[in-house]
């Protein structure tokens, strides 16, 4: 399954946040986004997901949804989007009740995605009992029990302390690397964006513009490894980005 | 570095574009529902539906005159005040009693709930009973309240102020507890001054929950308005109304209970206008 | 007349010694003879009871004849149908009282209440129309007399008693007990300024009048049987210690319940005023009082006594 | 690495540990104050200590009896209504209204507030007409509500049921409104249906501010009460305190008053706990 | 001016936080401490700013604080603690209120501290108009204004997007190079503690104790260029503390 980002621009009301953004996203190839605060990467995404429409440009699906996959787009949030009041098991549980998936078979699904985010033992655990980063791995098992054929991925890791960081990283590669899935992962961390981006897409201040895509071609099991190797291009992408990122951190909220 | 291929810049302009293949579709939208449309010509036109429906039953004596005058009867009543100039009479009495009422409720108000706010002390002895003589109905007390107030100015505000005290304690209070405590540390952390840390970050940082309170307490003020204006008022509009209920006079009753609801709106219009001013910088 | 035919009707009542015809003919069975099974409904005032009598919730009631009662009339909701409570004068009637203070300061006669403080329950009631009757007759203007609305009988006692109005009028036994405290002098009574004062009436419903007449009069003729008792008991005394004793223990179920009977005796029977034989009306005080509601504006201007009474029922004069 | 140096890794013992010059001092402390200390006992002490203060003022005269009857007192005529067995009487009459207006006023009131919640258009056609009917004082409309619903119950429990309509319909769609959006959004990237989103994200997530107006509408329905039983009530505490009032026995009038705030702390510290319980939840 | 941290321990009811810390902080030096979740570092750099009171242990000043500093131990917290119905200038004028510092006299101070940091465009704006970067420039300007002998800083870019992030971390180096201050300046990213610190304090999972102090002696001025040498130190201490991060975060909360 294929998605066709294709001359979307949006705007909302007067401000103009995003110009003719176009790009693919191939089956099974992770592709970052990064540019400055307030650029349009989240509206990118929300449209991308079906959660919003572009004013211009359209958002395209080509090919088939792997079989079994109940909800191809799925999003993992900046908040985690956990609901409060439903234990870990509740919480994966939600996502299935509405396809009918109910009993033993929702058992066997929350069973395999909770082992697989490493949070069997947490099961019956409310979310304000958990450290964030435990938080963020219920949503992505969340995720990984509708078998989504893309992930969407707004900034996932930014609340978390850049330790427990450091911890989903390596756990979102190893998942990747065990069943490859594709997403979109916006982020304003480039050294996230180099660890996981097949390609990395730079977009410009607001309004949002694609200034550059970039490809990595080392495999991402490696990327640990052999991150002084990365160095430059992360700071190429800095390069590319300081004086955006400088400017609009100066704007000053128009709000009266 | 050979596996890591950086690709020469290339402008946005020359980005390739990608050729939609003929199977493709859109994304479905999925992200309907839950947001609020801004109908606001619906509600002015609820209103002037209900009336017209409600004068028609009137008319044609669905609704029996006994158990609801005609709008337009309203309307008159409404006239009649106007004319004989007694509607300036009436909210000038019953303004008086609540301004009066209200202010020292709320200056009241504000002060002890400060208290209890900043002294364990005082929080600890005065917060139960607050609580205690929160829930109690001040229309009970009328009877003491003539003896100990009087029948003239003094039991109507006194009824009023009574009304208002508690509801501004209880809110004020809430918002010092509510004061971000990062603030006060940050306050403590350059050595200011308790008296500076009160003046310059507990207090406008409870004001949001202190307004909201008045709000609250401007709309208690005006139902105890009628109840308060039961001892021995000549004039008011709580006293217009039960003087109305008295003799029956249904058409004069729903009069003064719309000039109450004009004045509960009137008023939180103003607390609103309150809030933007003084709230400005909240996002 | 006995009637086959069994009628439950809903009295109302205020915990007054002017309704005890109702609970003597209750008491004494007068109603079952007329076929009615009696159910009494408390009222603390006159003019709920007059809107429930409107709203169907109530049938028969007792009670002043107000500004609410007029207004209820002419939107054809109830009618007067005989007459109750009235000055009469070989009876002792309602008194002028003022407080202790307004006497010492030179208030001993009616005339003298000009500027004064009087008070009322609520506008249209009895004792406002009693203030004004005091005030054309000493000839001073009616604006001259201050009325404060108090809405209840208790809360004017309050304030006459704590010298917070000056002057009220009231039946003799609630007058008789405040003079004898310290703090409320008497200084005249009402029969000197209204003649045959009608205080208060016999109404039901405009849907009885028309629709169920033959209960209205069953209703009076059993009412007639308990006013003539009331009467003789405790008005002419022409009845037996021992029969009045029982009736003050029948009266004493609704009236002054919170004191024991001990206390409650005394009460019941002081200062009772007359209630006319077999409700008679005295049509010529409604309309003085009409009159007076109109010129004060306290009900619409095309109000009628017509309206207001219907005179089929019971013989007026 | 010729600058940076990584000392060999030395375990927490073999930290060096400092020397403390001699001139050295502590850091000033400057973090105190506007923290509460729990005080529990000081609640009971002061409630104790007023009602001796109170008792002592009756007894020696101080306090006209006229003005304030004695706590004793006023316990005495507690004591009869239990020996009588009239305090169940009363109880069982105001608890029954209570209960009956109270749940359909707040059944109403949630199921409006939620409309008004979700439905633009009965939003902007309703939420005008909540705003404009809410600052009516019930007690304004007792003649016509004696006309509308009776003078048996029926009258009563419409009173408090529309006082505790209002307050629960604005609780309910302000909780409806606060509820965080993101997590509707997650519903419907998921695919859950409208139903779904309403039943298992919208309605928890707006339970806690109805719960906080439940514990406004039930002292509102307390303070109701009483303007409740004006109407032709024999029994209830509302009738009681009239009843008190109207015979100025100022001894049953404190005790029906300390009656109803009783019944009101109790109402709310079960709703406190019922919180506790539905809101375990929340941090 | 230097400050002395002797053998501080702490409990709060039954938990204990804190196990016999003990290190110094010279003049014009910055220790970064890093350390999990929960070890206690906010509590510590509570200690240290006076604010709270160790349950034994404590902590000592020796040597004078130089002349005209207003407030020698000041913080900057991760949440900018900026007051939101003050602008700008309001913010940092209300530290020198309390001084007595008025009219002309805080204006100059606010004058040269809004220049330091790049803020003399925004001295009128509220808080609510401004990024997360520009908030956390204000704090420092206000901390600035008062003349510090020690900045106490708790994870003062932890809110910010890790491009501003960045900017900002320049921007410290830059004030620091200018005007030696001390500070002691907690973290969990290890990147910014190989960048600010002259000693590192790494400690361990609650009871936080004191696992190693690690020093760095490149000049501070020259790290951004060589990154890549201080690569092994940052994973050095990662090697430190990956397990122990990954046992805090899957702590459960005992929240009942
Ligand atoms: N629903 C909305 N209505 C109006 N304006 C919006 C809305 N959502 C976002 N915006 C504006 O659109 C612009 C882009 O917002 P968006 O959240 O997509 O940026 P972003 O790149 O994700 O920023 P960040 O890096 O801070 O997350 C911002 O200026 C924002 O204020
Ligand atoms: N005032 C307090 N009362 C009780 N416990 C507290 C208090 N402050 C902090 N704690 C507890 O002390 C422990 C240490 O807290 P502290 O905030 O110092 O940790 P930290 O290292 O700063 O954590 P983080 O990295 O999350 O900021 C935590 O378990 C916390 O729950
Ligand atoms: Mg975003
Ligand atoms: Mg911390």
């Amino acid at each position: 399954m294929e998605l066709m980002i294709e001359n979307v621009s949006h705007h909302y009301g007067e401000t103009h946040v995003l110009e003719d953004i176009s790009f693919t996203l191939k089956d099974g190839e992770i592709i970052c986004i990064i540019g400055p605060s307030g650029c349009g990467k989240s509206t990118l995404l929300r449209f991308i997901g079906g959660l919003e429409q572009p004013t211009s440009g359209q958002v395209l699906i080509a090919g088939e949804a792997p079989s079994g996959s109940l909800n191809p787009l799925t999003y993992i949030f900046q908040d985690f989007a956990l609901l409060p009041w439903r234990t870990v098991e509740g919480n994966v549980s939600l996502v299935l009740e509405d396809h009918g998936i109910h009993g033993s078979r929702a058992n066997a699904i929350i069973n395999d995605v909770l082992a697989r985010t490493k949070l069997a033992d947490f099961r019956k655990a409310l979310p304000r009992q958990l450290s964030g980063g435990m938080k963020q791995r219920v949503a992505i098992a969340r995720a990984l029990a509708v078998n989504p054929a893309v992930m969407l991925m707004d900034e996932p890791l930014s609340a978390l302390d850049s330790q427990t960081r450091e911890l989903l990283l390596d756990d979102l590669v190893e998942l990747w690397s065990r069943e490859k899935f594709s997403a979109c992962y916006v982020t304003h961390n480039l050294a996230e964006a180099v660890r996981l981006g097949h390609k990395i897409v730079v977009l410009s201040r607001r309004p949002g513009r694609v200034r550059q895509i970039v490809e990595i071609d080392m495999p991402l099991g490696e990327r640990f490894e052999r991150m002084g190797e990365l160095e430059e291009t992360q700071r190429h992408l800095w390069n590319l980005m300081r004086e955006e990122a400088r400017a609009a951190d100066m704007e000053l909220a128009d709000v009266a | 570095m050979s596996l890591d291929t950086t690709h020469a810049p290339v402008t946005s302009a020359a980005v390739p574009r990608p050729v939609a293949p003929s199977g493709a579709r859109p994304v479905p939208f999925r992200g309907g529902g839950f947001r609020h449309k801004p109908l606001g010509f619906v509600g002015p036109l609820v209103f002037v539906a209900l009336i017209a429906l409600w004068e028609l039953g009137s008319r044609t004596g669905f609704i029996s005159p006994i158990a609801l005058p005609a709008p337009s009867e309203a309307f008159a009543a409404f006239m009649d005040l106007v004319q004989t100039g007694m509607l300036w009479t009436h909210l000038e009495a019953s303004l008086y009693r609540l301004v009066v009422g209200w202010t020292f409720g709320s200056l009241l108000g504000v002060s002890v709930g400060l208290a209890i706010g900043l002294f364990s002390f005082v929080r600890a002895g005065f917060l139960p009973l607050v609580s205690a003589l929160f829930p109690i109905p001040k229309i009970a007390l009328l009877p003491l309240f003539i003896v100990w107030f009087g029948i003239g100015e003094g039991s109507k505000v006194a009824t009023i102020l009574f009304g208002t005290f508690f509801p501004t304690v209880i809110a004020t209070y809430g918002g010092v507890d509510n004061v971000d405590r990062n603030l006060i540390r940050m306050g403590q952390s350059f050595g200011l001054s308790w008296l500076s840390i009160v003046r310059k970050i507990i207090i406008p940082g409870a004001l949001p929950a202190i307004l909201s309170g008045f709000r609250i307490s401007a709309s208690i003020a005006i139902v105890l308005l009628v109840a308060a204006e039961m001892i021995g008022a000549e004039f008011g509009i709580g006293a217009y109304i039960l003087m109305a209920g008295a003799l029956f006079a249904t058409d004069q009753l729903i009069c003064g209970v719309a000039m109450l609801s004009i004045l509960g709106l009137t008023i939180s219009f103003f607390i609103g206008k309150a809030e933007k001013y003084f709230l400005n910088w909240r996002t | 007349p006995a009637n086959a035919q069994e009628d439950t009707v809903q009295i109302g009542l205020l915990s007054l010694t002017s309704h005890a015809p109702s609970i003597i003919a209750e008491a004494k069975g007068y109603f079952e003879e007329e076929g009615i099974t009696a159910e009494f409904v408390s009222f603390q005032a006159a003019q709920p009871m007059a809107v429930a009598i409107a709203s169907g919730d109530v049938d028969f009631g007792v009670t002043a004849i107000t500004g609410g009662l007029i207004s209820l009339a002419e939107r054809g909701a109830v009618k007067v149908i005989g007459g109750a409570l009235q000055e009469t004068p070989e009876i002792e009637g309602q008194k002028i009282l003022v407080s202790r203070q307004a006497h010492e300061d030179g208030v001993t006669t009616p005339a003298d209440l000009a500027g004064r403080r009087f008070g009322i329950t609520t506008a249209g009631s009895s004792f406002h129309y009693m203030a004004h009757k005091i005030a054309d007759a000493e000839g001073f203007d009616r604006s001259e007399l201050s009325l404060v609305t108090l809405n209840s009988v208790p809360a004017v006692i309050a304030s006459l008693r704590s010298g917070q109005i000056d002057a009220w009028s009231i039946v003799p036994n609630i007058a008789g007990g405040l003079t004898r405290g310290e703090d409320v002098v008497e200084i005249g009574v009402i029969a000197d300024y209204v003649e045959d004062y009608q205080v208060t009436t016999v109404f039901t419903s405009t849907d009885i009048v028309e629709n169920n007449p033959e209960l209205a009069e069953r209703f009076l003729a059993g009412f007639s049987k308990g006013v003539a008792d009331y009467n003789a008991a405790l008005v002419d005394k022409t009845m037996s210690e021992e029969e009045t004793a029982e009736i003050v223990a029948m009266i004493h179920e609704y009236v002054y319940t919170d004191r024991p009977l001990e206390d409650a005796d005394p009460a019941i029977r002081a200062g009772a005023m007359r209630i006319n034989e077999n409700a008679r009306l005295n049509l010529g005080s409604v309309e003085d009082q009409m009159e007076w509601f109109k010129s004060e504006d306290l009900v619409p201007a095309e109000a009628t006594v017509e309206n207001l009474v219907d005179t089929s029922f019971v013989e007026t004069f």
